[in-house]
Order: C-alpha cells, then sequence, then structure tokens
C-alpha cells in the first residue's frame, strides 16, 4: 500500500477489475489473443493478419477512416439532434442558435459538415484502391457490391442532410435533386412514358420523396428522418456486412499471381 | 514479433518476454524514453476525453432559453378585487395572483406541492383542489387535506416603476409545513 | 528485419505522442474557443460592470459624505441616544412585567383564535362535504347533519369575532409599550435608508449574471440578443458614452414606443439578432445575411415598414424629409413604388407647350435643363442635338405649331407699365413661390419653376393667358389665379418679359421652318423609349385628327392612350430586399462594393453608368439628396411584420373607418381650387405646412381681423420661428414672411352676391370650427374687470411670458407678437390655448404653465385689450 | 481578391481542394506500385507482400487504427475549428440563387444534365453508373491482379475505370465546382463571375444541320439511324473484331457478358460524344420522338 505499485497490485487483483479484464495481460500468443476475441469492438478483425495489412501502403487505411468518419458523424449527429427541430419554422434558427449559443454547437455543427465531405472523398478513394488493387475479384465480388451500395447510401446520407438547415443552399439542391426524379421514365411526371401510367405531381416518384408536391414541411420531415433514422440504420446492417465478407474472404485481399 | 515490445505498457512486462538479452545501456536508455512518451500519449487521451465528456455534458445547458419570461407585469392593483384568485397568468407563467380580504397581493406558483399538477380554484369552496390526488389548499396556500406536504410556493411581487404589479420568479418562497406562507414570510404579501 | 522493425515502431510511437498531444491541444483550443474566443460579450459585460460598479461606488461615496457634512450624522446619534434610553426605559424591570403579562395574554388570545379558526374552517369544509352527499342523496340525515354544522360554524364564528375582539383590545393595550421605540426606529431608518438603498444597489448591480441578453418574439421567431454586448443601451443613466454600453440616442422617442422587450432591436436597426459571436456577425455585415445593421440617421428607414405616414412622426424627420424627395423629383412616375399612387404630374402638361415656349428654348432645355436654371428639377437625358430637336418637333407639331421663335426683344417695353408689373410683383409675392435670380422660393414644396430667364422662354401671349387663368392650361396646377385685372396682368407680364431675359440666350432658328414628318417620328419614338409621359401630360392621337391633318396624311402618328400607361421604370416595391444577385452592377462590378446600398447610391449618382443602353436620366442630385433617396428606397421592403405592429396613416384609418377625406364645399371650393390656400395652408388635414393650420381657424381668429388681413397681408409671426422648419440657407432667407395678396374682395364668384371674402368668413364660420374652444370664456362676477385686466398683465409680467413675446417694442421674438392680439384672436381661444397650447399645435415650443382657471381668465382678459388701432 | 482564390476558399470548396489533393497523391500512389510491380513481374520476381507472413492484431493493428483515428480526428478537429460550417439565407421559394448548385459530389451529373435531358443525366446514367459498378466483378473475368497494384496485366479495365472516375466523375467535379459560375455558364478561374452575363448560344437538332426538322418523320428517322447505328454498332463491330482476334479469350468471355459489358462501355462513351457534339457543333438533340428525347 505504501508505493504506487502495491496499489496498482491491489487493483488488478480487485474483483471489479477482474470481472471487466478477467485476467492479467502478459503479452503470451494467448493473450494477444485474448485481447482480440474477448473484445467486441476489436472481435471483427481476426487474430492475426496479413503483414500487409498493417502497412499502410498497400490499403492506404481507408475503409477503416471511412468508418472512422461513419462513426464520428453518429456521434455528432445524435448530438446535434438535441438542439434541432425538423420543422421550416425552427429549423434555421435552430442552427443558427448552434452557431451563435449553444455551448460547443459550432464545433459539432463544422465536425458533422467537415466529417461527411471528408468521408465522401474516402470512401471513393477506397472504391479507387480496392479497383487498383483487383481486390473485388474471385471471391470478393460480392463484397465489391455491398460497397457500391454503402458509396450510394453515403452519397444520400450527405445529399438528405443538405436540406436539414432550410437554408438556400439545402433547398435548392434538394429542389433540383428531386426533380430529377420526377423525370424517371415511366414513374416520374415529367419522365418519359410517364402518360401511360396516369402519372401526376401528385402521384409520382417525388411525390413520394417529398410527401408533397413542394419541397415544404413535409419535405424537410422526411429528409431528416432518412437523414437521421433510416439510411444509417441501413448503412450500419451493409457495414456489417461489408466486414464480415471481408474478414471471411480471408482479410485483406492478398496477391494471387498467377505464374 | 519484436514489433510489439515497445507497445507495452510495463518495464516488467518487457522483461518476462525478452529477459535481460538486451541489456545494453543505449537500448534501456530508449526504452525510457519510449516508455515516457507512451505515457504522455495516454495522458493526453485521458485528457481529450475527459474534456469532451465535461464538454458533452456542458452542451446541455444552453446559454439561452426561450421560455416567458421570469419577470412580468401584470397590470394595475386596481384591477383586482379583494378576496379573488386570477387565473389570466396561469397559462402562459404559471402563476395566480391573489388578493385576500385584507386588500393584500400575493403570488403563488400554480403548482402543487404533491407531484407538480396544477390545482384549480374552486370558488365555491374557497379552495385550491389538485385533480392528481385530491389535496386541497386555503386560498392562502396552506394545504389542509390530500397527501401534499407543505403549503404551495409564493413569489415576489412588487411594484414597479410605471405603478403595475410585477412578478419575479427568481424570488421563491417555498412553503413551510404546517405554517402560513404570510406569517412565515411577510415580505411575500403586498399591500398597496 | 529487426533493425528496420524497430525505426518503423520507434516511430509509430512518436506518430501516436505527436497525434494525442495535439489533439489535447486542439480540444484545449476548442474550450477556449467556446468559453472566450466566440463569447464577447462576456468582456463587455464585465467592462459594464465595473464601470457601473464604479459610478455607484462614487454615488454611494457622494452621499455619505454629503450625509456627514450636512449634520444628518449628529441628528443620528441624537435619535439613536433616544433610542438607547427608550428602550432602556422599556427594558426596565415594572415596565417589562405589565408588557410580558399582557404580551402573554394577547398570546394565548392568539392561539385560541388560530385554532377557532381552523375549527371554523374544519367546519366549513364538513358542511360543504355534507351538503354534496345531501344534494346527490337527498336523504334527511344529511339534512339534519348540515344544520348541526351550521349551527356549529354560527357558533364558532360568533366565538371568532369575539376573539378578534379581544384580540385587537389586547393589541390596543400593549401598542403604546413600543410605539416611541418604534417610531424612534422609523426615524432612524428613514434616515438611514438612502444610504441603505445605495449600498443595497452596488450589491444588487454586482451579481448581475453574465449572460446572453435575449429579447424573444414569438411570432415572428425573432430573438435578439444585441443587448448581450450593448448593454446599456436602456439603463436608466449614461454608464458610458462609449460603445457598446451608451444609451440608446433620444430614447424618449425610440424606446420608449418601442417597448426592446416587445420590439427587439432588428425591426429597426435590422443586423443579425440572434448573432453573438463576432460584431461582424451581429451587425450582419457578412456574407449570406441580407439585412446588415442600420445605424444613425439611416435607421429612420425602418421608420417606413409600419408606419403608414412619417411625414409628423417624431424621430423619423429625416426619412420624413427624404421621403418629399420621392415627390419632388416624382420617381413614381417611372416606377412602381409602394403608397405613391395616383399622384400628379411632376411636369407641367406639354399638350400646347409649342404655343408657349420658343423653339430654341425647348431644344435647349431638352438638351440640359440646368443650364436653363440650375435647380431645374427635370434631368438630363442626354439626348444628341438631333434627338432633342425630334422631340421638340413631335411636341410642337402637337401643338398645332411649328418651329418658330418670338423675338420679344422687337417689342420696346413700355416703362410705365413695366413699374406698375413691377410693384403688382412684390404685391402678390410671386417671390414666395418663384425664385428669381437667386432670391426667394421659399416654399419650396410647390417647385415653381424659376423665372429669372422667363422672358426667353414663354411668349407674352402665353404668359397672359396664363396669369389669368392657369386651371385652364393646367388643370390641377398649384399657380393660384390671382384675381389681377386685364390691364394689371398686361403690366405683370410687360415686367417679367423686360426684366428676366436671358442674354446668353441664342436664336438658332430665328426663321420658322417646316417640321419634317421623320422628325416628327422619330421624337415619338424617343418619347416612347424615355416615357417622357410619366411626368408630362402629352396630347393622344384622337385629338390630332382635328390639329394636324396634314401630318396625319405623311404617315405621322401620335402617341396613344395605351402606349402611355405603362411605367416606364423598374418596380421599387421591394428594392430594400432585393437580392444582390439580381442587381446588375455591371462595368462597375468590381469598382463599388457588392451590397444594396451601393448600388442604390451610385444608380442615383450615375444611372446611367453600370452598362450600355440604360434609360434613366441623370438627376444630377447632391450627394445629400442621393442618401436621403437611398434611404428611402432602402425601406422599400417586403418584410412580413405581423400587423399589430402597424401604424396605418389617418388615411389608412379613415379609409378602415369609412370616414371620407374631407371636401370643401360650395364656393368655398371654387376658391380654393383658384386660390390654392393649400399649397401654403393645411386644412382639416389637407395641404402644406407652410403656413399656420386653418383647420380652425373659425373658432380662433376674429372675423374683421381675417377681412383686415385678406385685404392687407401683414407679418404675424417673427422668422425665426419659422426658420428651422424651412431649413433656408442664409443666402435665400427673405426678409418677411407673409401671404399674397389675392384681391379676393375685388371680385365675385360667379353669379353669388356675396364677394369671395364673405365666402371665406363664412366658411370660416360654418366649417373650420371646433367645439373644443368655447366661443366665450368664463365670467367672473366677483371682480371688476378692471382688476381682472391689471391681475392678467401681473401674471404676464409674472411669468416671463414677454421673453418670448412681442409687445410693442419690447420682448422677445419667437412666440407670435401680441401687440394686436386683442383684435386678432377670439378670447375663447386664448383661453384654451392657455390650457394646453399643444393641444392644437403638437410641435410648438410653448411650455405649458399650468395656470388655473381664473388665471387664464384673468390673461384672457388682459390680452384682449391688447389692442393696435386699426389703420 | 483574386476571383481564384475566392472561389477556392469558399469554406464548402475546400473539401473539393481537399479531395483534389488527396486523389492526386494517392493515384501517383497507386500507380507507382502498379509500375512498381510490372516491373518485378516483368523479371518475374514476387510482387510486393506475395510472400508476407503474418503478424498479430494486437496490438500492431490496433495501435497504427489507433494513430490514424487520432490522425483523422486531429486533421478533422483542426479543420472544423479554422473553417465555419456556411450557413447560407433561410430558405426562399420565390427566390433561385445563381449559381444553384447541386452537392459537389453530385455536380459530375449536374455537368450531364446540360447535355441531356434530366430522365437520361438524372435518373438513367446515375443507374447505369451503379449498376456498371456492381457489375465489374463479374464483367471482368481476368484472373490477373488480384491483391496487387498492377497494370500492364489488365490495361483495359483500368484504363476504362480511370477514364470513368477521372474524368467522367472527378474532372466533371472540379469543372462543376470551380469553372461553373452564375447562369452555369464557363467562367476561367481569372474571371469574375458576373450574374448579368449575356450569352447567345444557340442550339439545334443533329438533322437541323442537314436542313431537315428534327420533329418531322425524315428527321426522326435520321435520328433514329444515328442512335440506334451508334449502339448496334457498337455492339457488333468490336464483336466482330474481337472474334477475329482474340477467338479463345471470347469464348471464355461469353456472349451475355460480353453484350452486358458492350453496352456500358459505349453508354459510357455515348456522354463524351454527346458533350463534344454540344460543345463543339452546338447540337442538342440527336434523336427526337414524341416520347423522349436523345
Amino acid at each position: 500500500m505504501k508505493n504506487p505499485t502495491d496499489i496498482k497490485e491491489k487493483v488488478r487483483k480487485n474483483l471489479i477489475w477482474k470481472s471487466v479484464f478477467r485476467r492479467d495481460y502478459r503479452n503470451t500468443v494467448r493473450d494477444r489473443a485474448q485481447a482480440i476475441f474477448g473484445n467486441i469492438f476489436l472481435h471483427l478483425h481476426p487474430v492475426q493478419v496479413r503483414e500487409g495489412a498493417v502497412k499502410l501502403r498497400f490499403t492506404w487505411g481507408m475503409g477503416g477512416i471511412t468508418f472512422f468518419a461513419f462513426i464520428i458523424l453518429v456521434i455528432t449527429g445524435v448530438v446535434l439532434m438535441f438542439y434541432y427541430h425538423p420543422s421550416i419554422d425552427q429549423a434555421y434558427s435552430d442552427i443558427k442558435d448552434l452557431e451563435f449559443q449553444v455551448p460547443f454547437g459550432v464545433i459539432l455543427r463544422n465536425l458533422h459538415r467537415w466529417g461527411a465531405h471528408f468521408m465522401v472523398i474516402v470512401v471513393m478513394i477506397h472504391m479507387f484502391r480496392v479497383f487498383m488493387t483487383g481486390s473485388y475479384k474471385a471471391p470478393r465480388q460480392f463484397n465489391w457490391g455491398i460497397g457500391v451500395i454503402l458509396l450510394v447510401l453515403t452519397f444520400l446520407l450527405s445529399f438528405t442532410g443538405y436540406l436539414t438547415p432550410w437554408d438556400q443552399l439545402g433547398f435548392w439542391a434538394i429542389t433540383v435533386g428531386t426533380n430529377m426524379g420526377a423525370a424517371t421514365p415511366l414513374l416520374g411526371y415529367q419522365g418519359p412514358f410517364s402518360e401511360f401510367l396516369h402519372i401526376t405531381p401528385f402521384n409520382d416518384v417525388r411525390f413520394a420523396l417529398l410527401g408533397g408536391s413542394r419541397v415544404a414541411d413535409n419535405a424537410l420531415l422526411r429528409a431528416y428522418i432518412w437523414h437521421c433514422v433510416a439510411i444509417p440504420l441501413v448503412s450500419v446492417i451493409l457495414m456489417f456486412v461489408h466486414f464480415w465478407r471481408v474478414r471471411k474472404d480471408g482479410g485483406i485481399s492478398k496477391p494471387q499471381t498467377q505464374k | 514479433m519484436q514489433d510489439d515490445k515497445e507497445l507495452m505498457k510495463g518495464h516488467h512486462e518487457e522483461k518476462a518476454v525478452h529477459g535481460t538479452t538486451h541489456a545494453a545501456a543505449g537500448q534501456a536508455e530508449s526504452d525510457s524514453r519510449r516508455q515516457f512518451l507512451n505515457r504522455v500519449g495516454w495522458a493526453s487521451l485521458a485528457g481529450f476525453l475527459a474534456i469532451n465528456t465535461a464538454a458533452f455534458l456542458r452542451f446541455f445547458y444552453p446559454r439561452v432559453l426561450f421560455e416567458p419570461a421570469s419577470r412580468f407585469k401584470v397590470g394595475f392593483p386596481a384591477d383586482y378585487p379583494p378576496g379573488t384568485v386570477n387565473s389570466q397568468y396561469q397559462k402562459e407563467f404559471g402563476t395566480w395572483i391573489i388578493r385576500l380580504q385584507d386588500g393584500s397581493f400575493f403570488a403563488m406558483e400554480s403548482r402543487c406541492t404533491h407531484l407538480g399538477c396544477t390545482p384549480s380554484w374552486m370558488e365555491a369552496q374557497k379552495k385550491f383542489k389538485c385533480p392528481c390526488h385530491g389535496s386541497g389548499y386555503y386560498i392562502t396556500g396552506l394545504n389542509f387535506e390530500g397527501p401534499a406536504p407543505r403549503p404551495m410556493d409564493r413569489f415576489k411581487l412588487s411594484i414597479a416603476e410605471d405603478g403595475q404589479l410585477q412578478v419575479d420568479k427568481t424570488i421563491k418562497y417555498p412553503g413551510i409545513p404546517g405554517k402560513e406562507s404570510g406569517e412565515v414570510y411577510p415580505q411575500s404579501l403586498l399591500r398597496v | 528485419m529487426t533493425t528496420e522493425n524497430k525505426n518503423n515502431s520507434s516511430y509509430r510511437v512518436y506518430l501516436f505522442v505527436f497525434f494525442s498531444v495535439l489533439l489535447f491541444i486542439l480540444t484545449l483550443w476548442v474550450v477556449w474557443n467556446d468559453e472566450f474566443g466566440l463569447r464577447p460579450w462576456k468582456k463587455y459585460q464585465n467592462e459594464y460592470k465595473s464601470l457601473k460598479h464604479a459610478q455607484l461606488e462614487k454615488d454611494y461615496q457622494k452621499a455619505q459624505n454629503d450625509f456627514t457634512k450636512s449634520g444628518d450624522s449628529r441628528t443620528l446619534a441624537r435619535l439613536e441616544a433616544q433610542l438607547k434610553k427608550a428602550q432602556d426605559q422599556f427594558n426596565s424591570s415594572e415596565v417589562q412585567q405589565k408588557y410580558r403579562k399582557l404580551s402573554t395574554q394577547w398570546a394565548d388570545v392568539h392561539a385560541e383564535a388560530a385554532r377557532n379558526q381552523k375549527e371554523l374552517q374544519t367546519a366549513r369544509g364538513l358542511y360543504l362535504e355534507t351538503e354534496y352527499y345531501f344534494t346527490k342523496t337527498q336523504k334527511a340525515g344529511y339534512k339534519k347533519k348540515m344544520d348541526d354544522l351550521q349551527k356549529r360554524i354560527d357558533a364558532v364564528s360568533s366565538k371568532a369575532s369575539s376573539l378578534q375582539k379581544q384580540e385587537e383590545s389586547l393589541k390596543a393595550s400593549l401598542a403604546p409599550f413600543t410605539s416611541g421605540i418604534a417610531d424612534i426606529q422609523a426615524e432612524i431608518e428613514k434616515m438611514k435608508s438612502p444610504l441603505e438603498e445605495k449600498k443595497e444597489r452596488i450589491a444588487t448591480s454586482d451579481k448581475v449574471p453574465v449572460e446572453i441578453k435575449q429579447v424573444y418574439i414569438r411570432d415572428v421567431d425573432k430573438a435578439d440578443r444585441c443587448q448581450s454586448c450593448h448593454i446599456g443601451i436602456d439603463g436608466s443613466r449614461q454608464i458610458s458614452t462609449k460603445q457598446p454600453f451608451t444609451r440608446h440616442p433620444a430614447s424618449f422617442v425610440f424606446l420608449k414606443n418601442h417597448d426592446p422587450e416587445k420590439f427587439g432591436c432588428t425591426f429597426c436597426h435590422r443586423g443579425q439578432g440572434r448573432a453573438t459571436t463576432s460584431v461582424e456577425k451581429a451587425h450582419g455585415n457578412v456574407k449570406h445575411w441580407d439585412e446588415p445593421m442600420l445605424e444613425g440617421d439611416m435607421t429612420q428607414t425602418s421608420c417606413l415598414s409600419c408606419h403608414g405616414d412619417v411625414k409628423h412622426l417624431r424621430g423619423a424627420e429625416h426619412i420624413a424629409k427624404n421621403t418629399e424627395l420621392v415627390r419632388k423629383y416624382g420617381c413614381y412616375s417611372c416606377h412602381k413604388i409602394p403608397g405613391y399612387d395616383g399622384f400628379g404630374d411632376v411636369g407641367p402638361v406639354l399638350t400646347e407647350v409649342g404655343t408657349k415656349v420658343n423653339y430654341t428654348w425647348a431644344v435647349n432645355w431638352l438638351l440640359d435643363p440646368k443650364n436653363y436654371f440650375a435647380t431645374a428639377r427635370m434631368p438630363k437625358f442626354y439626348f444628341k442635338q438631333d434627338e432633342a430637336e425630334a422631340i421638340a418637333d413631335y411636341l410642337f407639331s402637337m401643338s398645332g405649331t411649328t418651329r418658330h421663335d418670338a423675338d420679344y426683344s422687337a417689342d420696346t417695353p413700355d416703362e410705365k407699365l413695366v413699374e406698375q408689373g413691377r410693384s403688382l410683383w412684390s404685391q402678390a409675392r410671386c417671390n414666395l413661390c418663384h425664385m428669381t435670380n437667386g432670391k426667394g422660393g421659399n416654399n419650396v414644396k410647390v417647385y415653381a419653376p424659376d423665372l429669372s430667364k422667363v422672358g426667353s422662354k414663354a411668349n407674352k401671349e402665353w404668359l397672359f393667358k396664363w396669369i389669368k387663368d392657369p386651371n385652364a392650361y393646367f388643370p390641377g396646377t398649384k399657380m393660384p389665379r390671382f384675381r389681377f385685372t386685364d390691364e394689371e396682368i398686361k403690366a405683370l407680364v410687360e415686367y417679367l418679359v423686360s426684366e428676366y431675359q436671358d442674354d446668353e440666350a441664342e436664336m438658332k432658328y430665328p426663321t420658322p421652318s417646316e417640321i419634317s414628318s421623320a422628325s416628327i417620328k422619330k421624337g415619338k419614338d424617343l418619347i416612347l423609349k424615355y416615357g417622357c409621359y410619366g411626368c408630362h401630360k402629352l396630347q393622344g392621337m384622337e385629338e390630332m385628327v382635328q390639329v394636324a391633318p396634314s401630318l396625319m396624311s405623311q404617315g405621322v402618328t401620335f402617341l396613344k392612350g395605351e402606349e402611355m400607361r405603362e411605367k416606364i421604370g423598374a418596380e421599387l416595391t421591394s428594392i430594400g430586399s432585393k437580392p444582390i444577385d439580381m442587381l446588375d452592377f455591371g462595368k462597375l462590378q468590381k469598382a463599388i462594393p457588392n451590397d444594396r446600398l451601393s448600388y442604390i447610391k451610385q444608380k442615383l449618382r450615375d444611372p446611367r453608368g453600370y452598362r450600355l443602353g440604360l434609360r434613366m436620366p441623370d438627376f444630377r442630385l447632391s450627394e445629400t439628396e442621393i442618401n436621403g433617396l437611398a434611404s428611402v428606397l432602402y425601406g422599400f421592403t417586403d418584410n412580413n411584420i405581423p400587423s399589430r405592429f402597424m401604424v396605418p396613416s389617418r388615411q389608412e384609418l379613415d379609409k378602415i373607418a369609412g370616414v371620407p377625406s374631407y371636401k370643401f364645399t360650395g364656393d368655398f371650393a371654387k376658391i380654393i381650387n383658384d386660390v390654392k390656400c393649400t399649397n401654403c395652408h393645411t386644412i382639416k388635414g389637407i395641404g402644406a405646412d407652410y403656413a399656420p393650420d386653418l383647420s380652425v381657424a373659425g373658432s380662433k381668429l376674429q372675423e374683421s381681423w381675417i377681412r383686415n388681413f385678406l385685404a392687407n397681408p401683414d407679418v404675424i409671426r417673427p422668422l425665426l420661428q419659422q426658420m428651422p422648419k424651412l431649413g433656408l440657407t442664409s443666402g435665400r432667407a427673405p426678409a418677411k414672411i407673409t401671404m399674397p395678396k389675392f384681391n379676393l374682395g375685388i371680385q365675385n364668384v360667379e353669379d353669388t352676391n356675396k364677394s369671395d371674402v364673405d365666402v371665406v368668413l363664412n366658411y370660416f364660420q360654418q366649417e373650420l370650427v371646433t367645439p373644443d374652444i368655447p366661443k366665450e370664456i368664463p365670467v367672473i362676477t366677483t371682480l371688476a374687470i378692471e382688476e381682472q385686466i391689471a391681475k392678467g398683465k401681473e401674471l404676464y409680467d409674472q411669468k416671463g411670458c414677454r421673453s418670448c413675446h412681442q409687445l410693442g417694442n419690447d420682448g422677445g421674438a419667437l412666440g407670435p407678437n401680441l401687440s394686436n392680439v386683442g383684435n386678432r384672436l377670439k378670447a375663447g381661444f386664448i383661453f384654451k390655448h392657455l390650457e394646453n397650447a399643444r393641444k392644437f399645435k403638437p410641435d410648438i415650443v410653448e411650455p405649458n404653465y399650468g395656470f388655473s382657471e381664473r388665471e387664464r381668465i384673468y390673461l384672457t382678459n388682459y390680452l384682449m385689450t391688447l389692442k393696435l388701432n386699426a389703420k | 481578391m483574386n476571383p481564384f482564390i475566392e472561389i477556392i476558399t469558399q469554406p464548402d470548396n475546400i473539401a473539393i481542394v481537399i479531395m483534389i489533393i488527396m486523389v492526386t497523391f494517392f493515384t501517383l500512389w497507386a500507380f507507382q506500385q502498379a509500375f512498381e510491380n510490372d516491373r518485378l513481374i516483368a523479371a518475374g520476381k514476387p510482387v510486393d507482400g506475395e510472400n508476407e507472413g503474418l503478424v498479430d492484431t494486437f496490438k500492431p493493428l490496433v495501435r497504427i487504427e489507433l494513430i490514424i483515428a487520432l490522425a483523422v480526428m486531429v486533421f478533422l478537429t483542426f479543420w472544423s475549428i479554422v473553417v465555419d460550417a456556411p450557413l447560407e439565407e433561410i430558405a426562399n421559394p420565390t427566390l433561385t440563387p445563381n449559381p444553384a448548385k447541386a452537392p459537389w459530389y453530385f455536380l459530375g451529373l449536374q455537368e450531364l444534365l446540360v447535355y441531356f435531358d434530366p430522365w437520361l443525366a438524372g435518373v438513367v446514367l446515375p443507374t447505369l453508373i451503379i449498376v456498371g459498378l456492381i457489375a465489374i466483378p463479374y464483367i471482368d473475368i481476368n484472373p490477373k491482379g488480384n491483391g496487387y497494384y498492377c497494370f500492364n496485366d489488365r490495361k483495359f479495365a483500368v484504363i476504362t475505370f480511370s477514364f470513368g472516375f477521372f474524368i467522367l466523375w472527378l474532372l466533371l467535379i472540379v469543372i462543376g465546382v470551380f469553372f461553373r459560375g452564375p447562369g452555369w455558364l464557363w467562367y476561367w478561374p481569372w474571371q469574375e463571375w458576373d450574374h448579368a452575363r449575356v450569352v447567345f448560344e444557340p442550339t439545334r437538332d443533329l438533322s437541323n444541320v442537314f436542313g431537315i426538322d428534327s420533329r418531322s418523320l425524315p428527321g426522326f428517322i435520321i435520328g433514329a439511324i444515328v442512335v440506334n447505328g451508334y449502339l448496334i454498332g457498337g455492339m457488333i463491330l468490336p464483336y466482330r473484331y474481337l472474334k477475329d482476334k482474340m477467338p479463345e479469350f471470347m469464348k471464355q468471355f461469353g456472349l451475355i457478358r460480353y453484350l452486358v459489358t458492350a453496352s456500358l462501355f459505349i453508354t459510357m462513351m455515348a456522354i463524351p460524344v454527346k458533350m463534344v457534339l454540344w460543345l463543339v457543333f452546338h447540337i442538342k438533340y440527336i434523336w427526337i420522338t414524341p416520347w423522349f428525347n436523345v
């Protein structure tokens, strides 16, 4: 008890400590493996990985960075929701208030905004890397497909988030974006062949997106739900499929030269 | 395998693996420096997390509220007949303006001291009756029936410069069990 | 591999430490930013608090010093000694014995009373409960119980009243024991309390929390936090004149009428009310904030948002003055501007201009109106010579005349007539409206033309016709018809033409020449292009059939009615909130700041400067006028201010209430139309404020005086009082301002037997009266009239009336001369006026002395004796 | 301020600058490694990482992940402190800002909207891009180049993908962000954006070039021939060619795979073709039908 080592010892022998960490870490092979599969967060990893996975040269870490950016966005996003009302009367002033009076409101919003830009950039480079190393080839074809869908979901996440501040930028981006939906062949009222299905502005794709014939309160609420709940949920599920597949397909792809 | 050596926190752990094979002085020095650096790194990380936790908590206390003002004017004394309870300001400010038979005024929070429901004034029975659990109060706010533990709370009532009555909710006179608030807090009563 | 890994891994440790330390430092930066970097108001509030503390401390010190010096401290010491003595006396055992005995008795009774009160409440509660069950069940048992309870209540309450009586008597007997002490204590308290209060104030002000101060207006979701920095803006005292601590200037006008708690700041000042993080953001001088803050006089532009009428609005003088510019230059002629519909043409009628002016003059005028006289309101269109000629050709052909120049110099002026004309000129006070050679023209709002060179412009025949009956040539003109005889008019014309010649005018077209039809066509196109019809009445094609059939046969057509209906300029309804992107800065994109105000100002300064092909003419406004007009235009916004903030103008209110606007009736209306009284006077809300309001003149002025005055106007009021209102420059100040002589008595109105003066007087007595002013004053029977007059004179001397009013050769020059007031005003008016001068003229200087009725009677009686003998 | 600096320092555009820097860096790195591996393969040596063994995940990988996470946090925090996220004026349905731009990652699509009708640029092409991307692994049956950077082993795949990725996606984004100003007009970086700029650029349809009304039957026929000729020709000619030159490969590749690949490829190539037609010859539509225009 007299010197720090004793206290450390005492703490480590404590029942509570043991219940959390189970055993001492003595850097044996067993311990290193235990550290990975005994921890839910590290559990995604295999116990051993290819040496190349540890070097930045091959993967550039882009997939991991994308996931980390996503986590940052989820955290900042959830926190921002505490001060945000998805209604056209309040949304804009809520954002102004985040900037001007809510403690740490500015930094959270900035992190969310720049984190979103960053994630889009990183996810694109991730795709480029996977293509350049041919990592989509057998047996990873399906996982590439998941990745493409995740890329699209990333764009949609960012896009739906555009409307939430209810400013000119988002309003017109969404207006133009959803008007493209109106041009869908068959299903959009301005698209080709739509007259055969009696499509009007009130029963086309765009209407479903906006919850009305123009960008207004319903559209904001829909964008908000898509942005905060629906798309993240789908993304998380697909992400785990994505990670799971990476592991099941043998981790980071490995040179398979045909000699 | 050697890769993880420097990643260890404790010196003795390292020894457990490598024994005394690397006993060179330079090696020891660089090890201790690495250990120190590691400590600095983890300490910074802990500091980062601590500050973030504090910031996260601070985040929940906005600097501005959009609630009704805590100081508000409620008209001129002459607007209130003696022996009446005025519920005009109950909706927005949660306050009754009460004038007793002797002509003195006070402002009372419209909140039952039991579990915070809003009692209503029963003119016929001259009492406040809480709909939640049946607590009853006299016009002075003194509880006499039901589970309420103490009389209802009062706010500071004064005369503003323009002659209007002004309620200041930041100054509160909490009811003391079994005592008339008017006797405990003579300053809660305003005589005009 | 070992060494490689070694190096590799140690650099990883460095990376780890580097990034984690950096992250920690950045986090500290974030926290610092959030607490201090982005919260400038904290600094300001702390500074304000220390300033206020210092000021209150000084107050306290001063009060304390005064207290010590004034001998109050000695009084206090004496009182304290007395208190001690009284207390000692009270504490002496025999007094205490008696006192305790009594107070124990009282306490017992009081406790008993409280018990009894509780009993009473219980009994009443039980009674109500029983009554409830009885009502429900109608059982006799309850009824009986109710009766019992009622008896109990009666008993208890009778006991209560007897207890109360006992209590009161005991209290009364207790009172003398302590009353002495209480009195002294109260005295001490009274002496000490001002000091204590001052001390208390310091403590309270120190305790004020440092926080964002916000005014929130729910229905417009407006949250103004300006007071977080401008902390002293509505304080009761000026703490510092430095920004942001100063008080609001003229707060008795602005803040008193616009309670900051209800209006916030940004309704008037614009800017970004929610912003608290930096001065630029809060003042709205940042990108993506469309409403930068307004400061100083510019703020008055916001008055237009809510106030339908800013003309007599206190605090809106700047904007009121500048809205007049819109009328002066007739902006509404070419632009659609809210609230300016239905005003008359700014320029004169041009339908027969060929019969009025000479051709050279017309061309020169079109080329540059300011060449003719510097104060010309007509803008410069930058016509080329041939364009100006084409327009002149069109106008002349429209009047059925050709290019011609009358050569007036050929006539030798009749000296005698000229002299007669000269005296008529001054008698009619033409100079009141018309400027000549830099003099006169004080009634600026009439916008009468400068006549310095009229002889080179208009021909004699036209001048004669014009003076004889202006309405005939230009219905709705502001020029009055002076009832001159033909002889007099001839003299006046002769005088004008000979006196006011332009020596430098060249006669370029001495010989009449044919107008080419091509030129006329070109003139028509130019008129269409530049929209001359916006300001001038031009003739439509229909009339041309009879006037110029020859031209018609040559294919020359004239403007059609529908061609002249559209407004040629851009709509200005919401220019003050027009998106910046929609303002075309053209080639000045980089040269001037890209904001709305700069755009408007530059447009006014150089209307065609932004790019080629712009049509707006150049008014050559002074910089003051540009700023003034810009501030008006800036106020035309499409804001959505809730209707509860709106202050409709008198006219709008009348419209809502269905009150028809006042109309003059009968012969008087004809006289008004003739003589244009409303050019100077306001009558029942109609007219200008150049001369006194005549709405209640019938109750105010004596008939005989009006009659004399109309026949022979004279100076009533010294100049001084008028000067500030007109903003005259010293160079233009005339010696006297008085009414022109309209010769009202000379001619009768059409078939009636009454003279004009009779009509006017009759109308004054019938219509321009108010029941507020009594016809007669109350009579005091107890005092002889002479004594009353003497008392009045005494009062007149006592109250210092003479410091403002002139009496004989004595007295000040601020108020009206009272030497002849007994002849001029009615006693009832004087009597009422003394009671409350502001009632009839809100902006009057005269103070309210609070005379009693008696005093007013004395004064009135005295003033009514002040008469000059009629000449 | 210099207009170019003004544009690139707009808060939202900083992200694009960061993207350009990052993409350039990683592209160079990728190709450097690809050529390195090509050399190794040519020399018959194993490529980078081929003979690598395994390491424990704990702690080498975990620690690297931690460091990268810290670096990303540092980067984002610094970015967030220094640059504030913009908030424009409150939404105003009656006033469209000029230029009204989509989120930057969609600016490629917005650029396409200039050349194609919305149903094509906004719906069909994006769908095809997604479908095409997902289809890549199933089309690319080249067994080489799996798990390492290389170029020689899969030239066609790399060139095609790079064309789509760099030209049709990233370049169009950069153009959309930096070169498109008010009115979606082209502005060079040194030009000031002018809201009042007047431009006269009338367009015509393909058959108008030959003096035939594009909405008439002959116009319709000409358009149909050109469009369908391009599509069908683009499928058949390479097929004949490849069958001739590489019969074995084509056998392995199969007809269906060929059809999918060819249709995706010629659709992709149709984009630059149409852009050139528009920009150089001012041709708006090639084929006008009562239902849609191409």
